[in-house]
């Protein structure tokens, strides 16, 4: 278990990151025909990846329902820096993990059909598109979690440049270059951190998370860092004025990027400022708090309304993302532990029903080669098992009770009602505009007469896009009726996350850079027993 | 007489040089530079590295500049084809920029003063050694410039080889390669 | 290099003694050749002028002499005049390096003898025949006749490619001898065997190059008279012509001469170890006997083999020769690694 | 005995030279010339030094010099006469497709 | 049997279940049994259930059943169900009036296609409706509340291949939604200050500590007040009141059915039962309270209005509904709560009683339910007929049937708390539905068939399996009001004395005996006063010919009622055409040129400026060579002379 390959062959985070990069490698030697072998590959390695997921879980899962913080073996990898291999997951990034892991089954389900060619790229690009996904959930070091976050990048900006729409070039480079601005700065605020940290500790350099988080900067400093870092991830959220890239991505990304991308690797975006932004910056995060409410609001407001109006079904999805997000990050902003557990349940349920809208305008997509809504109507009568699918996930999707969303959302804005009063009670209207754009949704598209002839002969979904749609309306029905199972994991965590950046935010504010003592012996044994 | 044979050879390796630069003919101009590189070996030798001198010649003149001159001829380069005057501007910043660099140099050595030669040790113009060092020391080095070598056989045979069949080059766009099935082609292949 | 005069002198006289030897070259080998060219064709050659034709070629040498020297009009007249000049050049310098017998005692200082003791004496021969090329490449050139054109490019191709394996032939030979210097070839070969016996290979490609580097048949492309009408020699006449003339040969002799030296033991004669005079009188005739017994090849492999064709000649050259030659390069070298030679 | 100032004098001078050349020739093969040119002065310049340093160093960056030069003068010919077929010319003032 | 309590929402659940993921499948006759079995078997552990609660003894006079945790931690609701007076009331009306609806269903949409889906629509609608009468807390109320709007959604657009009843559901859900806001608003403000859902604990609390939801402001109101609006706004989306009542009319897109149990028996209602179940937090908020009762007693006289000019016998029907739960708002922002859940319960039987009877009527005319079309039916229908004119009458308070009981009542507290103005409303409303009512009565069941001759020829009386839930809501709005005879007339007003123990300010001021009588019989004459006037108006062979006169002589009025007062228009240009505009601004300016416009700003200044530089780019080498040159040299000068 000492080195890598040693790490790959245990039941670790490891393999849990890297099998999907190794089960790609062989993908490279399929001629771009073998579609139907490739296919039936990726799913099989999916499905492992899978199996390889849960087994994690089930080793790591406290029996109260807990996880705890677990790492695997910290390998030294740019020694001269203190850069090391250092993953670790705990009630944060397990549930994403599992998430991200979830997903790609079912979009490789999704993407039988519509895709049509370089299926062997295709499915090595989803990949290593998750390869970079979860590393960047679960990299404990700054460095090594700056690096799976571009790494993020490539996979998507192929997924979207090669098999995307009309103007796909236009949207890789759009998705591309946002993220990839926002990034950098991140990158230079993380040397900057490291930087700091050494010059504090005697020369010796380290971008561990812990290490950083012992930092404790004056202001006007973490003012700055904190920009760099929220910008980063406000982009990837996307919050309100970043968020032109994303209905573009969509739009012309094939459907199965649309599900990572609106399933998983948004969620980048909230959980940086969870993971990252806000503990690491408490002071800066409490002056911008401000801001970044007024955008997190205008969000989901914005988003609503603009995805009302659309004429095109995915953008209508797209432009609803950003409204859900949104909520996350309202959640996430009011610093209230309701509010943070709704937050990062809301995280997995936008990834499940927006994840499971994308599948099902794909499915229309591949029929019929639109998304305008111009093009459909009355589809109930012909398609009754879509229809069925993508009420439930529209709905889902609404926030009504007994589904998923609903569980996220009354706890995002319970909690931070709680602690921030009136602009809760504005988003909350957010609800209602839900309702408004994806029940125009639903209207338009399966409910009225037929209009159009095309649409009289279309066949309704197949056994495999069921198998692709059924998990994932189970598991919102299962949220929706029960979410203890799904809040307990991360409710210890985020407690005591949140203590700690309460704590933090109340000191007050330095002249000087310092560093906080390293963890005091009583805290060691406390996760020595929680190991 | 070590004097007279650098200043003789010195003047040559200059006149030769210009002529190199100045002359039109590109015969011409690839000739006088194997009288430059011949001083140049000759300069060599009298610094103490007569391996290098026949390097010189053997490498430089034997293959280099035969290899020039085999182009020049190979694509029948004129006077008339081979630029037909020069770029002025070029010319009036290249000039004032060649002698101030040579100025530049000669200040240098104005102020340095002119030492004289160390003395030549015999471990210096030791074939021996200058293997040694070669095999041990530069091995690595060595190695690499054998590789680069072999790229530049290949990659020259590539940029070079036509195409079978009038099939477009490699290299090149196929409107552009109209035209030129008219040379021979075995020279094409050597 | 504080070299007194009884140096210069005696390099003086050295050089004398090899430019007598090769000046003759071209003028017996006029007639050699084409006594031998006429007996192999069974018929007699050149026999009116002298006895057996002996004069002939003094009477070639006058007419050489007297005739008009032709300059074309569009020749490029500075090159075309200096073409036969450069031809010249390395073929007399190439003797230099060449030893003739063992060191002499004269006056209680040691001769070596040969006429340019240095170093590196392989290189240097090396370097100066691959300047050869620059002659003919010139003369081709210069005359702006597309025959002679052809024939330079042809030429310098050609030697060019065998020049590879020329050299690497002979730097099998160094590997066990561990000196450029050719006298020390000499005396290893004295002191152990020829080298013909353990690198046949080696001798075999050299001779073949050496053919090539000579533009001599079978690969005389460059002249092919009935392609070429006389290749890049086409347009000079006259002492110009001789000037290439009297090159081919002095070069041939100067390769004979190398070859000799490097696979024949040179001035040597197995089991023979004669000093002072006596030496080296029998060493300068031993060495002229084996060049001479090596020309006769030379005469007799042109007028029996038929020529070959460009491309053949090219993949002769490097598909066969070239690795040949490296393969005798390892063979020799790991032969002198596990000690045999 | 001659100075090494002479000897590196002597190079700059050939340098200059080479430098004019290379840049205000058109003909490709002469600015290639030029080049060669340049390099025999750095060359120059190295084995000057390494005499005065009594150091083989310079005497083997040499070495490598020659080989990369024979590489250059192999890869740049064989390119001009790819770009003689296409465009009937090595005058490189037309060679500007790559112009912005 | 308590402990089964779970079962009553969750059977039909299963029946929802079955039927929904199998229906399509499975023989029709199964799907029936299942249908409606269901909520039989659901009918009938309520009915245990609510036995033994009545015989037994229970702490806080409530039994409770937690199921399971839903969330824990600092947000600790479980899912938990709580059987008291309140809810037992509730829970009858519920499964009972469901049951028969349920049987009527079956005969009703026998031929309909979406048969399996209609019924598991409608069993996961009473699922639905339990959880939310049953729940413990309002979150659970609030996934009941959620899921019946979901079902009403599904119902109304339940022939969702014509282009009107998918967009009258969606609007149904869009404008409850926007009550579910205020709703959701006011639990956070619940859940904010007391940290639980749970009615018996926050009740407790408030009913001991007033001072912390008197004196406690949230945004700008007291704590109550503030619960007590945002509630009420849910329930204003919910019971259809001014202003959000427009989707309620157009409800009536659904099944004729579907309008008897959702959007008059029990959904609509929900708003209701919540004010009634939230009463400790409105008795502590006297403003809302009187808000409340202006805005019922508003909603009760414009949709009476209203109604008057219908002409389809549904939209009657709804109006009428609006108007009735306006009359159960007064009720409840006088105070008088029992009143109000008095009223819920006489108005789902008789109600569901007057649409079942219109649906039977629809059924015989093929569909039709224009009742300028109909007349005469009462030969035809004989059933039918009589069973609605019960209905009629109840609604219209005559006595002894139940509407009169209730509503009684409400105009009695009205009269009681000294809102003179709200009675006054409340009698002409109640007027003015006798005369509507019996407008419908005559226009459809008197004078001469209007039809056509093929309509004619295939009337016919319903089959038992309708008629006979007809008859047993009948039987129903003629004794339900006995449970609540007023102490005046000679009851006990059992209901009231029921409902005391959860109403936190019970007391009703006291009024003089001979003055409520004289109230009363005020009432009851204004009631025969509208039938009467109804009579002579429509009563004629052709009931229709003096409107058509009225309509002539005052032109702008009948325009007005008969267009609904221009609502929807309004709303429509008020708030859905900016917003669509505003939207649409966002979309196409704000993101594409003042978003976009910025970063592409950002791009174009990079470009022009490699467009300035490129000049340098001669594509020469030489060029480069030479720019190389300079620059060496300049740094040679920086280390030779610098």
């Amino acid at each position: 278990m000492e080195t890598f390959f040693g790490l790959l062959a245990g039941n670790t985070l490891t393999r849990l990151v890297f099998f999907p990069t190794v089960a790609a490698v062989p993908l490279f030697f399929f001629t771009k025909t073998a579609s139907k072998a490739a296919k039936i590959y990726v799913l099989i390695a999916s499905l492992i990846e899978l199996a390889f997921g849960v087994l994690y879980l089930a080793a790591h899962l406290g029996r109260d329902g807990g996880f705890p913080l677990v790492h695997d073996t910290v390998l030294s990898w740019i020694s001269g820096y203190g850069v090391k291999y250092d993953l670790a997951m705990d009630g944060i990034s397990m549930p994403l993990v599992l998430l991200g892991i979830f997903l790609l089954p079912l979009v490789i389900l999704g993407s039988w059909r519509g895709i049509t060619e370089h299926w062997p790229m295709f499915g090595a690009s989803l990949l290593l598109l998750s390869t970079g996904v979860l590393g960047a959930l679960l990299a404990y070091d700054l460095f090594l979690f700056y690096v799976f976050w571009e790494v993020m990048l490539v996979p998507m900006y192929l997924l979207i440049g090669i098999w995307g729409g009309e103007r796909k070039i236009y949207a890789a480079v759009k998705f591309f270059l946002f993220t990839m601005a926002g990034s950098l700065l991140m990158l230079v605020a993380i040397l900057w951190m490291a930087w700091t940290f050494q010059r504090l500790n005697g020369g010796v350099w380290s971008f561990a998370y812990d290490d950083l988080l012992r930092l404790n900067l004056p202001l006007h400093q973490q003012v700055w860092l904190f920009a760099a870092f929220a910008l980063t991830f406000a982009i990837k959220v996307p919050m309100f004025p970043f968020h032109t890239w994303l209905p573009d991505a969509h739009v012309e990304a094939p459907t199965g990027g649309s599900v990572i991308l609106a399933g998983i690797l948004l969620k980048l975006g909230t959980y940086g400022f969870l993971r990252f932004a806000l503990p690491l910056f408490p002071h800066a995060s409490e002056v911008a708090r401000p801001l970044l409410l007024a955008l997190a609001v205008t969000g989901i407001l914005y988003g609503a309304l603009v995805a009302w109006v659309q004429v095109d079904m995915k953008k209508l999805v797209a432009y609803s993302s950003i409204a859900h997000l949104g909520f996350v990050m309202l959640g996430l902003l009011a610093a209230d532990v309701v509010a943070w557990q709704g937050s990062l349940l809301q995280m997995v349920n936008h990834g499940l029903s927006t994840g499971a809208l994308f599948l099902l305008v794909g499915m229309l997509y591949d029929r019929r080669h639109t998304k305008k809504f111009d093009e459909f109507g009355g589809l109930a009568r012909v398609m009754p098992i879509f229809a069925f699918f993508l009420v439930f996930a529209s709905l889902a999707s609404v926030g009504l009770p007994a589904l998923n969303g609903f569980v996220g959302e009354f706890m995002i804005l319970t909690g931070s009602f709680r602690t921030l009063g009136w602009p809760a009670a504005v988003a909350t209207f957010g609800v209602v505009l839900a309702a408004i754009y994806l029940l125009k949704m639903i209207q338009l598209t399966i409910w009225g007469p037929i209009t159009k002839d095309e649409n009289r002969k279309l066949a309704d979904l197949s056994f495999r896009e069921i198998a692709a749609l059924v998990p994932l309306c189970v598991l919102m029905l299962w949220i929706g009726v029960a979410p203890n199972t799904f809040l307990q994991p991360s409710r210890q965590t985020l407690e005591t996350v949140l203590a700690q950046y309460r704590q933090r935010v109340d000191e007050p504010d330095v002249r000087q850079a310092s560093l906080r003592p390293a963890t005091t012996g009583a805290e060691v044994a406390a996760t020595e027993a929680g190991r | 007489m070590e004097t007279l044979i650098f200043l003789i050879f010195a003047a040559l390796a200059v006149a030769s040089s210009l002529v190199v630069v100045a002359h039109r003919s590109p015969v011409y101009a690839t000739m006088s530079l194997v009288v430059t590189l011949f001083s140049v070996a000759v300069l060599f030798v009298l610094l103490g590295a007569p391996f290098l001198g026949a390097l010189q010649i053997l490498i430089y003149a034997g293959a280099i500049v035969v290899l020039f001159l085999f182009v020049i001829m190979l694509l029948n380069l004129q006077k008339a084809s081979a630029a037909a005057g020069r770029r002025g501007g070029q010319l009036w910043v290249a000039l004032p920029g060649a002698l101030l660099f040579v100025g530049m140099v000669g200040l240098v050595f104005w102020r340095a003063g002119a030492p004289a030669l160390q003395p030549l040790t015999a471990d210096l113009v030791s074939l021996k050694g200058l293997a040694t060092a070669l095999f041990s020391d530069y091995l690595l080095p060595f190695e690499i410039v054998g590789l680069l070598l072999l790229v530049a056989v290949i990659g020259a045979t590539v940029a070079a080889r036509r195409a079978p069949d009038g099939e477009a080059s490699r290299l090149l766009p196929r409107e552009d390669f109209v035209g030129a099935g008219d040379e021979p082609r075995k020279e094409a292949r050597s | 290099m504080n070299s007194g005069s009884p140096e210069i002198i005696a390099t003086l006289v050295k050089y004398a003694v090899m430019f007598g030897v090769f000046i003759n070259v071209a003028p017996i080998m006029n007639w050699v050749e084409r006594r031998a060219c006429a007996y192999i064709q069974d018929r007699p050659g050149p026999n009116r002028v002298g006895p057996l034709g002996l004069f002939q070629p003094l009477a070639d040498a006058a007419k050489f002499m007297f005739k008009e020297d032709v300059t074309p009009a569009a020749a490029d007249k500075l090159l075309y005049l200096m073409a036969p000049v450069l031809a010249l050049l390395p073929a007399f310098t190439t003797f230099v390096i060449v030893p003739f017998g063992p060191d002499l005692t004269v006056g209680g200082r040691t001769i070596p003898l040969v006429v340019a003791p240095v170093d590196t004496g392989v290189l240097l021969f090396l370097a100066l025949s691959s300047l050869a090329v620059y002659s003919l490449v010139l003369a081709g050139y210069a005359s702006n006749n597309k025959f002679s054109l052809l024939g330079g490019i042809r030429a310098s191709a050609q030697l060019i490619s065998y020049e590879l394996a020329l050299t690497l032939s002979v730097l099998a030979v160094l590997l066990p001898v561990n000196s450029f210097r050719l006298s020390d070839i000499v005396a290893w070969q004295q002191a152990h065997v020829w080298n013909v016996i353990p690198q046949i290979l080696g001798f075999f490609v050299f001779l073949v190059a050496s053919f090539a580097e000579t533009n001599r048949l079978p690969f005389d492309l460059p002249e092919a008279e009935s392609e070429l009408i006389a290749g890049f020699h086409t347009e000079y006449s006259a002492m110009r012509f001789a000037a290439f003339f009297q090159a081919e040969y002095t070069n041939m002799a100067a390769l004979a001469a190398l070859g000799v030296t490097l696979f024949f033991g040179g001035w040597s004669l197995p089991g023979v170890h004669l000093t002072g005079w006596l030496g080296a009188i029998v060493g300068l005739v031993t060495l002229v006997a084996k060049i001479g017994v090596c020309m006769a090849v030379f005469v007799w492999v042109r007028w029996t083999f038929p020529r070959f064709r460009y491309d053949q000649l090219m993949r002769l050259g490097w598909k066969v020769l070239l690795p040949l030659s490296i393969l005798n390069l390892i063979l020799v070298a790991a032969m002198t690694l596990a000690g045999w030679l | 005995m001659v100075p090494i100032s002479w000897y590196l004098m002597l190079a700059a001078l050939l340098f200059a030279i080479g430098t004019i050349g290379a840049l205000t020739r058109r003909n490709g093969i002469s600015i290639f010339l030029s080049i060669e040119l340049m390099l025999n002065a750095a060359n120059l310049t190295l084995v000057a030094y390494s005499r005065q340093m009594g150091d083989r160093t310079g005497q083997l960056i040499v070495f490598f010099v020659m080989a990369v030069a024979a590489a250059e003068a192999a890869v740049g010919l064989a390119l001009f006469i790819a770009v003689f077929r296409s465009r009937r010319t090595i005058d490189v003032n037309r060679l500007n497709l790559m112009r912005w | 049997m308590l402990e089964l309590l779970w079962l009553i929402p969750i059977l039909p659940l299963a029946g929802a279940a079955v039927n929904g993921l199998l229906g399509r499948r499975l023989p029709k006759a199964l799907v029936t049994a299942v249908g409606v079995g269901a909520p039989l078997l659901s009918l009938l552990v309520a009915l245990g259930c609510l036995w033994e609660y009545a015989h037994g003894q229970f702490p806080n006079d409530a039994y409770d059943q937690v199921l399971y945790a839903w969330t824990t931690g600092d947000l600790s609701i479980p899912v938990a169900f709580l059987l008291d007076r309140l809810s037992a009331v509730m829970l009858f009306i519920v499964t009972f009036v469901g049951f028969w609806i349920h049987v009527y269903s079956a005969g009703y949409m026998a031929h309909e296609e979406g048969y399996s889906r209609y019924f598991a629509y409608l069993n996961l609608f009473m699922s639905a409706m339990l959880m939310l009468v049953l729940g413990n807390n309002y979150l659970v109320m609030f996934v009941g509340w959620e899921g019946v709007g979901l079902c009403s959604y599904l119902l109304i657009g339940f022939y969702y291949d014509q282009p009107f009843p998918p967009y009258a559901g969606k609007k149904a859900f869009i404008v409850n939604r926007v009550g579910d806001f205020a709703f959701l608003v006011g639990m956070f403000a619940l859940f904010a200050n007391f940290g639980t859902l749970n009615y018996h604990d926050l009740f407790t609390t408030i009913a001991t500590q007033p001072g912390l939801v008197t004196d406690h402001y949230t945004m700008g109101l007291p704590l109550a007040s503030f619960v007590a609006l945002c509630f009420f706004v849910g329930a204003m989306g919910k019971s259809a009141q001014i202003p959000l009542y427009v989707w309620l009319p157009d409800a009536m897109a659904g099944p004729t059915p579907v309008s008897a149990l959702i959007h008059a028996a029990t959904m609509v209602t929900a708003g209701v039962y919540m004010v009634v179940r939230s009463n400790v937090i409105y008795q502590l908020a006297p403003g809302v309270s009187q808000f409340v009762a202006v805005i019922g007693a508003a909603t009760a006289i414009f949709a009476a209005t209203i109604a008057i000019a219908q002409t389809d016998i549904k939209k009657v029907l709804a109006y009428s509904t609006v108007s009735q739960l306006g009359y159960m708002f007064l009720a409840a922002g006088l105070g008088a709560y029992s009143a109000a859940l008095f009223h819920v319960m006489t108005h789902a039987f008789f109600k569901a009683l007057l649409f079942l009877g219109s649906g039977s009527v629809i059924h015989a005319m093929g569909g039709e339910q224009d009742m300028s079309k109909m007349g005469g039916l009462k030969k035809y229908l004989p059933s039918t007929f009589r069973t609605y004119v019960i209905g009629a009458l109840a609604i219209a308070g005559i006595p002894p049937l139940a509407g009169f009981f209730s509503k009684d009542e409400i105009l009695h507290a009205a009269a009681a708390n000294g809102q003179w103005v709200l009675w006054a409303v409340g009698l002409i409303t109640a007027g003015l539905t006798a005369f509507y009512m019996f407008r419908s009565v005559f226009l459809t069941f008197f004078g001469s068939f209007r039809g056509t001759h093929e309509q004619e020829h295939h009337l016919h009386e319903s089959p038992p399996v309708m008629t006979i839930p007809l008859w047993i809501l009948a039987a129903g709005a003629v004794v339900a009001g006995f449970v609540g005879v007023p102490k005046v007339l000679g009851g006990i007003d059992r209901f009231h004395e029921w409902l005391q123990p959860v109403l936190f300010h019970p007391g009703q001021p006291e009024m003089g005996a001979g003055t409520e009588v004289l109230l009363i019989a005020i009432a009851v004459i204004v009631a025969a006063a509208g039938i009467f006037l109804a009579w002579r108006a429509y009563g004629g062979e052709d009931g229709l010919a003096n409107e058509r006169a009225w309509a002539a002589r005052f032109p702008t009025l009948h325009r007005v009622l008969a267009n609904k007062y221009y609502v929807d228009e309004i709303y429509d240009a008020l708030i859905v055409r900016p917003l669509a505009v505003l939207s649409r601004f966002f979309w196409k300016v704000v993101d594409t040129y003042v978003i976009d416009g910025t970063i592409n700003a950002g791009a174009y200044l990079t470009e022009l400026t490699g467009d300035v530089g490129r000049f340098s780019t001669t594509g020469n080498v030489r060029s480069y060579a030479l720019y190389f040159f300079v620059g060496v040299l300049l740094l040679g000068c920086w280390i030779a002379f610098g």
